[in-house]
């Protein structure tokens, strides 16, 4: 087996020099009855050529732009098809980043100690938060990770979330807490806008630990976060604020500069392939003031005894390997060189970069929701300011609006009776700087 | 005598924003090929931002490439040697698992594709999962589990939502104090209280113990098998029926798999779930922190309740065709968004395509063959912590060495000099001054050699110059860091002042 | 004070045949899925291997990976930092370039693919020599060479085979005595005799002296511009009037076209052949020796005596399609066999194409400026070897360092612990002591600066210490080593001896 | 320009201090009328994303296993479609290999360095000779560099070349020594077995100064080394084996153990990619008499004052930047990164498995010719033993048979009467490794 450099000679020999009989003899502690005594029922070993060819073979069954039925896609949703600078596979391919551990040992871990540094203070200007962590799992599980943290920072029994909160969230936090004792308070979104309607929040008493919010939210909407936060701090709550696109930062309020107390999300749309929705990398950021309880991992600065600085593991007592169920978090290994990809993105991209793809996407999608919405009768359902997300009233339900895109190797989008039953011709699209106006104009003609 | 490493010149490099300087760039966009609204006709200006990003770099693409060029060059790696951090199976990481990840139709693949659309994803699911039910002898597996903690998670909400079903979700979860802490951790996630209970003199669980503690009110046994001790637990049957018989369920945490994939399986032992770590024992990189996959496998009791998204198989005229089935009214929900960590997932299929049944268990007994190697060559120079059979790690201590001054963390701070990357220390607790050895089949005997001779050579110094231990590592670019500094007064995160700008630069 | 570098611990590894074991392996091959008929029913036993390839290593694939990684950590490189090799043109080799030249259609494709399923091959082809022949302002040419020095020689072939076809061969190729090693030893394989001809005191060709020189003997004159001491030939109109005249022709060597792109042609100028180093001016990797690739542009009048084949375009029923032509009836012949070095064309086109003309303008300007900045900030620590305006090199000499002692030599090797690969040193001949320092554009103001603080410190230490230079380098894993004892008894490959085998592991 | 740092700003800052006004003023040493004075008529700029499209599309118009037409190809003739363990790609992407320069300062050069005396002890090893260099071009140059050698070491006017050479690389040496004042003689084949004719060697002259041959030969026929060895030797003439399908050594005889004096040839079947042709890489050995001669660069190994062992470029005497026109060879770059990639794979397939996929390749190519030479009219034109290729001779002219192939989408080899003319049904078919019996089944059904 070409990974395991002893060969059966060696294995030998060091059997002998042991005094072992035979490799069965370091087996002795598993009872004879347990022992399964047979091969695994699994394929043989396929050689290298045939194993990729397996793979290949797989990967051709998907439809990409350039797989399968070769195919241009409207899909975002939490997952979005951004344009990824050459330069962080590259990078990220160095053996160095990609096969060493969690850098528990910095002085031979300075590498990854200073990416996630850097990491953490990145998400910290895109949020305009104070603190960041090192990663969490993804999106969903840095939003289940926020509403646990408010119920440990206010002991308060209830949390509010909004309506327009990306579905698969919901139901992640909706798992995460129900063995907590939290209660779940749906905050209702406007039947015109799409946004949070801002009197309901008005009506939430004070035993609510976090007013939790997407923005933009789950239909492409753009939240007035000023607003929400007022309410929110009014009742003595947190206020946290999810992003699954990160990328919107790039244009919209630093969630921080409204004052919000959490800001987490998703950081895929930084650099990470969508890769049918994982590995992605999880970003959560909050105020020094809450420093100490925020979950995972904190890369911190200091220095030697000869004043040579450096970055190490820090406030390791939230952590479960010190505090086991005090933890502020199970979480342990978490999505460290995807937060390394971001970091890379961010760096590629930095000040300007970040600004102009994200002027980008808003153009394109506006410019698609327009001509769309110019189509006989098709509307937009919403009419919140939008980043690159928008949905799409159909003149038919949306399966058969879609699968006649699809007879044109168009995926047109999210069909939203997925998840909200009542919308059956709703259609949630995604645009963004990766899609040609070409596409766009053959999206509409395909419309038609 | 070091024979393994010398020093060698090596790249100072501050903070990527230190490179930043008014103008540059490091990307190219393409044109915008619609027309040029201004933004704040699209959007009301005031939810826009109002900092002009000001604190992300302006940094060139040579200046990122040789940026984290250069910082990669400050890290150990599997790729640079063996890796024997206890627990963690640093193994190789194949790469071609590498390759295959990346091809475009899985990286490209949005995860709302249509199911027709993306066979290709769920059949590789499928077959993933088929193979782990197979390794594990449990019939349902779920890939979604980010990690092994989030697995742990999983695998303890779906017990407990049994449970409950049966109509009594009951209050406390043992946990062995050997146990990581993850497994304290993810019971407390799920609601349950955690009662510790005391391991016996070799470090396996107390049969006595246990049934002292199991009562109506246990709802899960979590154990480690091979123990966190690296040894297997031998009563693991007569534990599982202990448990079973009092109404509650046993989970077992599986990191330590990679000492019996292809010898034995937890199915068989009675085990009602388990997770895997793919990024130990199926040979995903650690990626200097994840990301991981922790699937869990269950028994088919259990399987109900597992998490949705499923992969199912139906039958479309004929033609068999997957789907994502969301309809599991009993299924705990859902433990994070999509279909779990795909790329990670990928590559381990790629690892046990790559080495068959036959593979896995030399992988599995060489492993084993590796650790026990060390312990014999070691064994008269350090103190083995525990008595009984080590399975694929074994644990030292510090107790000889200490009446010099020295401790484990001297110890492992003074491997880097010899070119290694220390052992995991300090775990498991019950084991004072561990040292806890894993080297995995990935190493050869002269790799394993030269460990042993840097290990007794540091024994030496200990003995014949202690200060030089206590004082190492010596030879990296920095020294031991102030980890109480950090704690007491934390920086986190780069801001701009004259300070920052000059430090790290090696001045 | 050194502020780039550190130093740090680093893998010792022997040569691959020392970690071979019996019985290793590091593939695996598909089956054999026909008849398995002894091979020596198959051929004649005496024709086969007798040896049975002892000599090759046996290893694991983690023995591979393990093996390059750690050496690879020995080298320094672009990606590391500066990298100021004077004449080299060290820039930053671009990943983008990288990817593209390994995507499958290109590195899977068979040279004799017939045209019409290789038209993605031949567009790129074709699209790369317009590039080129724009760039260079000479109308045709030919992308077969596969470095600068062939390039040279297939150039002056092609003067050669014109020269013969106007009716008289002649028999001298005048070379400066500042060129380049390549240059006479083209011309000397071309079958031409050299004659050097003297450079004025600033390094230009002395034009007095050509004159002189040039007569009916003389096919070619060959220079190169900016000229080895990175000046541009100010009279380079002139000679080539001179040569032109006398009925010989002009070769211009381009490896230091990266000092001319976008700013002015060769081919404006009156030269008649250029090769370029695509390795250097267009960016594609030195790759530790190579391959690059050396194509040439010349005139219309010695189009017709080009290597075959050529890409010629052609009419299928009003579609273009692409052919390779071998039907050049004038043509010098092969230079090699099948197209080019393909995979570097690949990458100059792609290097090309994200430039466009402002990006190409952009790098010309910058390379000349940063050399002109070291050479400003040095010009007070160390003498200039020539007066004039350098490009984008510059030249420095040790004449002020040599009273203590030191050498250039002792500079360079001095520069490796200050983080830095050294420049060329003593090239060009003419320059004695000469430290040729090449920036390229690839370098911000910071690491510029950082090298300009290294030589003025050595400066400094050569004064103060000269000891400590001459001894240097310090920081490395080995010191200067013996290249006269290397070049007395050479042992240029490993034979297994037991003192082999302990070798180099640091002992 | 994001490959260059110093933005426009910075450069001003830098002309400001180096009290210029403009970088026009750098360039005052070219004359005014010689300055271009507008933008070079290039495309403008791409993008990272139109860059990339571009290429994929172009790849994409080339017939591969994977691309365009995706055609199963029987092509060998120089260049070989071999398997290629994924490691060579993954180690020489480390940019410590592939950004470093020629190992001029050993101390930060021992990778490269280390890796090339690797290279030039396994090519010994495979050949059998004593001493190897450390890379030339391609084959085709090889050949024309032994040529040379020869004739520069026993100063004899005539070279003699098999005329089963490969023909590409007859006409590189045609134009190597064509003003080098070289007579060749071509050696003739015969023409049952497409062998050298043994008795035309004896009747060469002892103003030859070498013998050149290649083994296979061009038509895949094994050649008996050791008799021409001693026909050569015996006119006291060098004798060259060229070797271009590099795999055949893992079961042919070592040309260096039938006293050949030179062996060069080209290593693209060790791991190296097709790639149109290039880049390959050359390789070239011969004995320790004949070392002062060699071409090229050559490593050495030595030591440093405290006695660690090192490696460096050493004979630097025989080369262009010492010896200048008196050099053995005018080659400075050669394929170093290309040597590399031959050395990984030569680590990876080793000792056995060199052997296996060479047997592998032996085996399912006489399987491919005893199926072929059954079917109907067709048969084999040469009766000598061959590793992986052959020549099939057709009822028909080569082109409409391919061309019937071509529509089944298999490209079928190479027509011999490209360089034959008088084979004009005669195709020269290869078959590997990664040739599947099912793709041999389908051509010799396409055949028929
Ligand atoms: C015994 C044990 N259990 C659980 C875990 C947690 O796994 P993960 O880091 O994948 O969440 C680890 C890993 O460190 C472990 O060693
Ligand atoms: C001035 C000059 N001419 C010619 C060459 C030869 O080019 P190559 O190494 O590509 O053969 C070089 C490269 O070293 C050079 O610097």
């Amino acid at each position: 087996m070409r990974y395991i450099p002893n060969s059966a000679e060696e294995r030998e020999a060091m059997l002998l020099e042991m005094g072992r009989k035979s490799v069965a003899d370091l087996f002795c502690g598993i009872p004879d009855r347990l022992k399964l005594n047979r091969l695994l029922d699994l394929p043989l070993a396929l050689s290298e050529t045939e194993t990729l060819n397996f793979f290949r073979d797989l990967a051709e069954r998907n439809a990409t732009r350039h797989t399968g039925e070769r195919m241009v896609s409207f899909l975002g949703a939490g997952a979005y098809d951004h344009f990824i600078p050459t330069v962080i596979d590259t990078l990220i391919s160095r053996s160095e980043f990609y096969t060493s551990y969690t850098p528990y040992q910095p002085e031979i871990s300075q590498g990854t100690l200073q990416a996630i540094f850097e990491f953490q203070t990145m998400i910290c200007e895109l949020t305009g938060m104070e603190v960041s962590n090192a990663s969490l799992y993804d999106g969903s599980t840095a939003t289940a990770e926020a509403v646990l943290m408010a119920d440990r920072v206010t002991n308060r029994p209830k949390v509010a979330l909004a309506g327009n909160l990306h579905p698969e969230y919901r139901q992640v936090v909706d798992t995460y807490i129900r063995n907590a004792g939290i209660d779940e308070i749906t905050l209702p979104f406007d039947e015109k806008t799409g946004a949070l309607k801002l009197d309901a929040l008005n009506s939430l008493d004070s035993d609510v630990a976090a007013v939790v919010i997407q923005s933009p939210n789950f239909f492409g909407g753009v939240e007035d976060l000023r607003a929400i936060s007022e309410a929110a701090h009014r009742i003595g709550a947190l206020f946290a604020v999810v992003v699954t696109e990160g990328l919107s930062l790039g244009l919209l309020q630093a969630p921080g500069h409204a004052e919000a107390d959490i800001v987490c999300g998703e950081a895929q749309s930084f650099g990470i392939p969508m890769s049918f929705g994982g590995s992605y990398c999880g970003f959560f950021a909050t105020t020094e003031k809450l420093m100490r309880q925020i979950p995972g991992r904190l890369v911190g600065r200091t220095s030697d005894a000869e004043g040579r600085a450096g970055y190490t593991l820090t406030l390791a007592t939230r952590e479960q390997h010190i505090r086991r169920e005090k933890a502020t978090s199970n979480i342990c290994t978490n999505q460290g060189l995807y937060a390394l990809m971001a970091t890379i993105y961010l760096s590629i991209m930095g000040r300007s970069g970040l600004r102009e793809v994200a002027e980008l996407n808003m153009r394109k999608a506006h410019y698609a929701a327009k001509r769309i919405a110019a189509v006989g009768d098709y509307r937009l359902r919403f009419d919140a300011p939008f980043f690159n997300e928008f949905v799409v009233s159909c003149p038919k339900p949306s399966e058969v609006i879609l699968s006649r895109l699809a007879d044109k190797k168009i995926i047109g989008g999210l069909p939203l009776s997925r998840f909200f039953p009542e919308m059956k011709n709703e259609i949630l699209m995604c645009v963004t700087e990766t899609t040609t106006k070409a596409e766009i104009d053959s999206l509409v003609e395909a419309l038609k | 005598m070091i024979k393994k490493a010398s020093v060698h010149v090596n790249q100072n490099e501050g903070l990527i924003f230190e490179r930043s300087r008014p103008g540059r760039v490091g990307y190219k966009l393409p044109a915008l090929d619609v027309e040029a609204a201004p933004v704040d006709l699209l959007i009301d200006p005031k939810l826009l931002r109002d900092d002009d990003l000001a604190g992300l770099p302006e940094v060139s693409e040579v200046d990122v490439v040789r940026h984290f060029t250069r910082i990669s060059t400050w890290n150990y790696a599997v790729d640079y040697g063996m890796y024997p951090l206890g627990s963690c199976t640093m193994k190789y990481n194949p790469k071609l698992n590498e390759r295959v990840a990346r091809l475009e139709g899985f990286a490209s693949s949005h995860p709302y594709t249509p199911d027709h659309l993306a066979q290709g994803n769920l059949e590789l699911l499928m077959e993933l999962e088929d193979a782990l039910a197979e390794i594990t002898g449990l019939p349902a597996v779920s890939l979604q589990p980010a990690a092994g903690a989030q697995g742990e998670m999983t695998g303890l909400m779906v017990i407990r939502k049994c449970l409950e079903a049966r109509g009594d979700a009951r209050k406390l979860a043992l946990i062995p104090d050997s146990a990581h802490g993850t497994n304290p951790a993810s019971a407390a996630v799920c609601g349950y209280k955690v009662k510790t209970i005391k391991s016996s003199a070799n470090g396996a669980i107390d049969i006595e113990n246990l049934r002292r503690a199991v009562n109506g009110d246990v709802a899960v046994l979590m154990l480690t098998n091979p123990s966190t001790l690296g040894m297997f637990e031998e009563n693991i049957e007569e534990v599982c029926r202990i448990v079973h018989d009092a109404g509650g369920m046993v989970y077992m945490d599986g990191a330590n798999m990679n000492a019996l994939v292809g010898v034995t399986r937890p199915g068989d032992m009675g085990v009602d779930v388990i997770h895997l770590n793919l990024h130990k024992t199926f040979s995903t990189p650690h990626g200097g922190g994840g990301p991981g996959a922790g699937p869990i496998a269950v028994t088919k009791e259990l399987e109900p309740f597992l998490p949705f998204p499923r992969v199912v198989e139906t039958d479309d005229n004929g033609r068999r065709v997957l789907r994502l089935d969301y309809d599991r009214p009993q299924s705990i929900g859902r433990v994070r968004a999509f279909c779990g960590n795909f790329s990670v997932l990928v590559r381990a299929l790629c690892y046990i395509l790559t080495l068959g049944p036959e593979g896995l268990r030399e992988a599995t007994e060489t492993a084993v063959l590796n650790a026990n190697y060390i312990a014999h060559r070691l064994k008269d120079t350090y103190d083995i912590a525990f008595d009984g059979q080590p399975m694929h790690e074994v644990i030292l201590n510090d107790k000889r060495q200490q009446k010099f001054g020295v401790h484990t963390l001297d110890i492992a701070k003074r491997l880097i000099d010899y070119g290694f990357h220390p052992m995991t220390i300090y775990f498991p607790l019950v084991a004072p001054g561990a040292m806890m050895i894993e080297p995995t089949e990935s190493e050869g005997r002269e790799e394993l050699d030269l460990f042993i001779d840097a290990m007794k050579s540091i024994a030496t110094e200990a003995e014949q110059n202690p200060e030089l231990v206590k004082s190492a590592p010596h030879n990296t670019r920095i020294g031991r860091l102030d980890e109480a500094a950090a704690a007491r007064k934390p920086v986190l995160r780069w801001k701009h002042t004259a300070a920052a700008s000059s430090a790290n630069n090696g001045e």
